[in-house]
């Protein structure tokens, strides 16, 4: 299969309009949000229009329809990721961010004696790259468990800095939760050295693929992870639907977080138990249309093949660092070479501040993400205040790179000489 | 999946699918339902367990007598819709006088079934009067009804043999 | 404005399919969730198709129109709900369920000082007629706490039993929640004297709006409560959005939830400070579509008017209270006049279990809701192991009703002569 | 909503938006930006504030210098985008010398200008200069770069009259 760029983008209604009078829409904010074909839209437009019911509730047809629908939605993302426990693994909320959470929360909930129970002088481990939801989830369950919380630095070219790896991940380590892709650098973090010390000391391995699930072929079992997070709207999907991914015996293991309807197994005034897994994490009417509509997002993705998708942002990326090598004033904040590194590509441009290169860009109808993208640990470390960041998917190809080009060297132009 | 939907949503528009009611509702079971069998619980038992379908409130007690190997009594007691009692009362009529091993055949061939989404009509030479439910099969919503007395039977066994 | 159903039911286009083999969808179950018009599917739609991006964040035109549509929504529920502080009170969430969890979980995380702390000794106290939803979340509140659970209890006929409210509502009480309307019995509980005696104590009163914002004005002015939670799927609104109101200065105080992207002011690696409500409580890219969609939905009742819509429901309540109590071996359970009640109509039908009367209701394309509800105290105090039930809408007239009651009548026959 | 949205977006198809680059950036923006005014904070002051901008990391400190109520002295440093900076700038050089109910008349001017939407071109007489920022509110991603030295004013004024 040929992968096409400019194909692929016809099944993107945005595609037709255009921005800033007539410009051609230059979509590089994926790594913010992406957006969505026709199926994807169609499908949650068809769930209300044709199946909109309750679902594990309702004694009726429509009930049965929309179970079918969300369960098969739930057996769609199992088999996306390779599932081992299929689709009880499979928990939906709303976002990566409400995953993330749930896990925090969760563990917060585990009483003594709960292999996720945490003490006073536990450790919980991230690196110095967490996007703001998978760092301060974990602040605040080590400021309300009284662990610590612990850190992998990043090397100036925007790596993961392992080599003390074995005073991070101490003995008394339980949780080591860090992203799979930086949504700055654009570094994708090796993963098996951090996986095999965290599981020698028995902590479980918590992976924010936000940045990865929707660029490359990501299986769980491969990566030898214990929970793992996305969100749908960043994979095609819909907005409103995230991903948490668990170990069955984990998830069994597992307090609930949010309590309320269809997560019990019984309840009187003055207790509840919990139903099993999956049920026991969804609480209430879920979001029945958006899981649907991810569900298929992710047969759009599989369809065009995960390893085409990521051997066309490989391509992409080298083609646009190679442009930008040649820019004398913009300074890539992240892995100039093309190794181990996605498509979100951050820099700077002279000392023109960020929030002026996207205004220029924007009035070329280039639209990229300005500021600390959620990331201001890192951003501090690199010392950047703040950067522009493009970032690419399957719908952009060399013609979007060559505008983005011209429009740099245009906001060059625009603001320099001072 | 979205394709799917379309299709099945179409079908019905259609009047493709049958009102299945009767299909569901098979003479057998809404004479089990009205007379119940072994219902009732033994004074003495070599397990008992207590099972809940959470999504409906429908629960059962059931108690099992071991001989050795052999079923010597299924009792129980339970509230519930007429599916969820008809199959146990209807079970308690195959197993009893079986060996745990012919039970456990009889047991997954009543699970298989339960899972065909109405592709399969049962095997009569197993299942016996059983084969009444394959038309639940067809209703996503009731497969749980109908096995709620067969997960407690699996349970109860396996209680029953590690006590023995 | 002449109210019609039949008219509102065009803008459905769930109307037009049928059921179990062309049988018209007589769909009463919408206290589970309602039916959407198009104009709400369509902004959905819309949305992604011409205005996808992250809001808040991007720096272009696509980023700055979803954000004024978003933004948009939340002064629509403002409006929508009277809110006196405006669209800064409205906080989206993805359900009423995470509505009420964020509450409880943030009066945990409240600090020894802050008003929401609570301690050994304070109470919280809610009724016997609660959803799980609102009442889960609080008895884990109390095990956290040292908090201890009261409830007022529910009279035979189906009413919110008041006659103890000094000894329920005590001076050590932080908290009073509990719901607008039932979900099963339909009754609307008063609210003027528990918010007195509430406030006189000085707690807060939390309403559970699920089944009242969608079925009659609601000012929370006038109701004089200090929080509010409802669903938008409930609403003609999308899945996977919910809204939580909350007075202006409470919601200032109120210690954050979900921890991530977009709620902080400053992050370092070792903690971080939270930015201005609404924000401080919307972590991560939010459920924009969803918001949009609802603001729609909103809109659409603001159209047909929320005075009509409870007369046009209050009519059809007592039209088939008045059939159904024609019906021997039928049993209402819940208020059986038509005075401080809602379009929800629980019954038992004999010793018929409610299972089958509800197959058999769907054989003949009748759409109802058999169990507990999430009711399962209110079901042990009612002493009913379950019920059917049936709950009316905009788009129900009295052939619905007469199809309804006809089904009934044919179920007492199919299962009858036990 | 819904309707409006779709208005807008067919505007923008129909090229009805003009590429209003020009009308953001002012020549007497980007020249208080290249040159910016009273920039290096004074090393006395009555009262200080440092105010950030959240969505994109702006920074500010502003010293003020009172006597009596009138404005003796601003002084700044920070680091942001050229609207916030050059508004800062222009904001020092308009409010120097003023009395404090003078300043408020043209901040709450300003303020309006920037909720304008694009529909008000300022009064001159009021805000001379600043009046160079109407584009801006065209812009709502933008407003608040413009505002960020506003604020922190309003805010040091009230510090600075609560100390005297
Ligand atoms: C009274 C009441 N409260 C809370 C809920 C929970 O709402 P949701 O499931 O949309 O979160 C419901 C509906 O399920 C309800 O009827
Ligand atoms: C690496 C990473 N983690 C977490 C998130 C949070 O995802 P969301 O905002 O969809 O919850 C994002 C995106 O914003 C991200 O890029």
């Amino acid at each position: 299969m040929s992968f096409s760029a400019s194909q692929i983008r016809k099944d993107f209604p945005i595609f037709e309009r255009t921005v800033r009078g007539g410009k051609r829409l230059v979509y590089l904010d994926s790594g913010a949000t992406s957006q969505k074909p026709i199926s994807v839209i169609d499908a949650e437009s068809d769930f209300y229009k044709l199946h909109n019911a309750a679902v594990h509730r309702g004694a009726h047809q429509l009930a049965e329809e929309a179970t079918d629908a969300y369960e098969g939605a739930r057996q769609i993302v199992a088999d996306f990721l390779g599932a081992p426990g299929g689709a009880d693994e499979i928990i939906f909320t709303k976002s990566a961010t409400e995953s993330l959470n749930l896990l925090a929360y969760a563990m917060g909930n585990a009483p003594i004696g709960n292999r996720f129970a945490l003490k006073n002088g536990d450790r919980i481990v991230v690196t110095e790259m967490e996007h703001h939801a998978n760092l301060v989830p974990w602040q605040q369950l080590c400021a309300r468990t009284g662990a610590d919380l612990a850190w992998f630095g990043v090397t100036d070219d925007g790596r993961l800095d392992l080599s003390n790896i074995n005073e991070v991940i101490t003995p008394n380590t339980k949780v080591v939760s860090l992203t799979h892709q930086s949504n700055v650098l654009g570094t994708i973090n090796p993963l098996s050295e951090i996986t095999t010390r965290a599981h020698e000391v028995g902590a479980i391995v918590v992976l924010d693929a936000c940045q990865s699930v929707p660029h490359m072929a990501v299986n769980v079992e491969t990566l030898g992870v214990d929970f793992l997070a996305f969100s749908g709207h960043k994979t095609l999907g819909p907005t409103g639907v995230g991903i948490l991914w668990g170990r069955k015996d984990l998830l069994d293991e597992l307090p609930p977080f949010l309590y309320g309807g269809s997560m019990v197994q019984s309840v009187d005034m003055t207790g509840a138990t919990w139903a099993a897994v999956p049920q026991k994490f969804e609480a209430g009417v879920p979001n029945m249309a958006q899981a649907v509509g991810l569900g298929v997002a992710l047969k759009y993705l599989t369809q065009l093949g995960m390893d085409n998708v990521s051997a066309h942002e490989h391509a992409l990326t080298g083609y646009l660092l190679e442009k930008m090598s040649l820019i004398s004033d913009l300074t890539v904040v992240g892995p100039t070479n093309n190794l181990s590194r996605g498509s979100a590509i951050s820099f700077t441009l002279g000392n023109i501040h960020p929030h002026d290169v996207g205004q220029y860009l924007d009035s070329q109808g280039v639209a990229v993400r300005t500021g600390h993208h959620c990331a201001w640990p890192l951003a501090k470390r690199m010392q950047v205040p703040a950067t522009t960041r493009a970032s690419l998917y399957v719908y952009n190809d060399e013609s979007d790179c060559d505008v983005l080009i011209d429009a740099i060297q245009g906001a060059s132009k625009y603001f320099g000489g001072r | 999946m979205y394709s799917s939907m379309r299709y099945k949503a179409l079908q019905s528009i259609l009047g493709g699918v049958k009102m299945e009611l009767d299909s569901l509702y098979q003479e057998v079971i809404l004479d089990h339902y009205k007379h119940p069998q072994h219902k009732g619980l033994s004074s003495t038992f070599d397990a008992q367990v207590h099972h809940v379908n959470t999504s409906c409130g429908d629960e059962i007690t059931l108690n099992i007598n071991l001989d050795g190997d052999c079923i010597t009594s299924l009792s129980w007691d339970g509230q519930g819709c007429s599916i969820s009692q008809a199959s146990v009362s209807v079970m308690s009529d195959l197993l009893i006088g079986k060996t745990l091993n012919e039970a456990l055949i009889v047991v997954n061939s009543f699970s298989q079934l339960m899972s065909s989404k109405g592709t399969s009509a049962g095997d009569p030479e197993i299942l016996e009067d059983a084969v009444a439910f394959a038309g639940v099969s067809k209703f996503p919503g009731r497969v749980k009804c109908a096995l709620l007395g067969w997960m407690a039977y699996k349970d109860v066994a396996i209680q029953a043999q590690a006590k023995n």
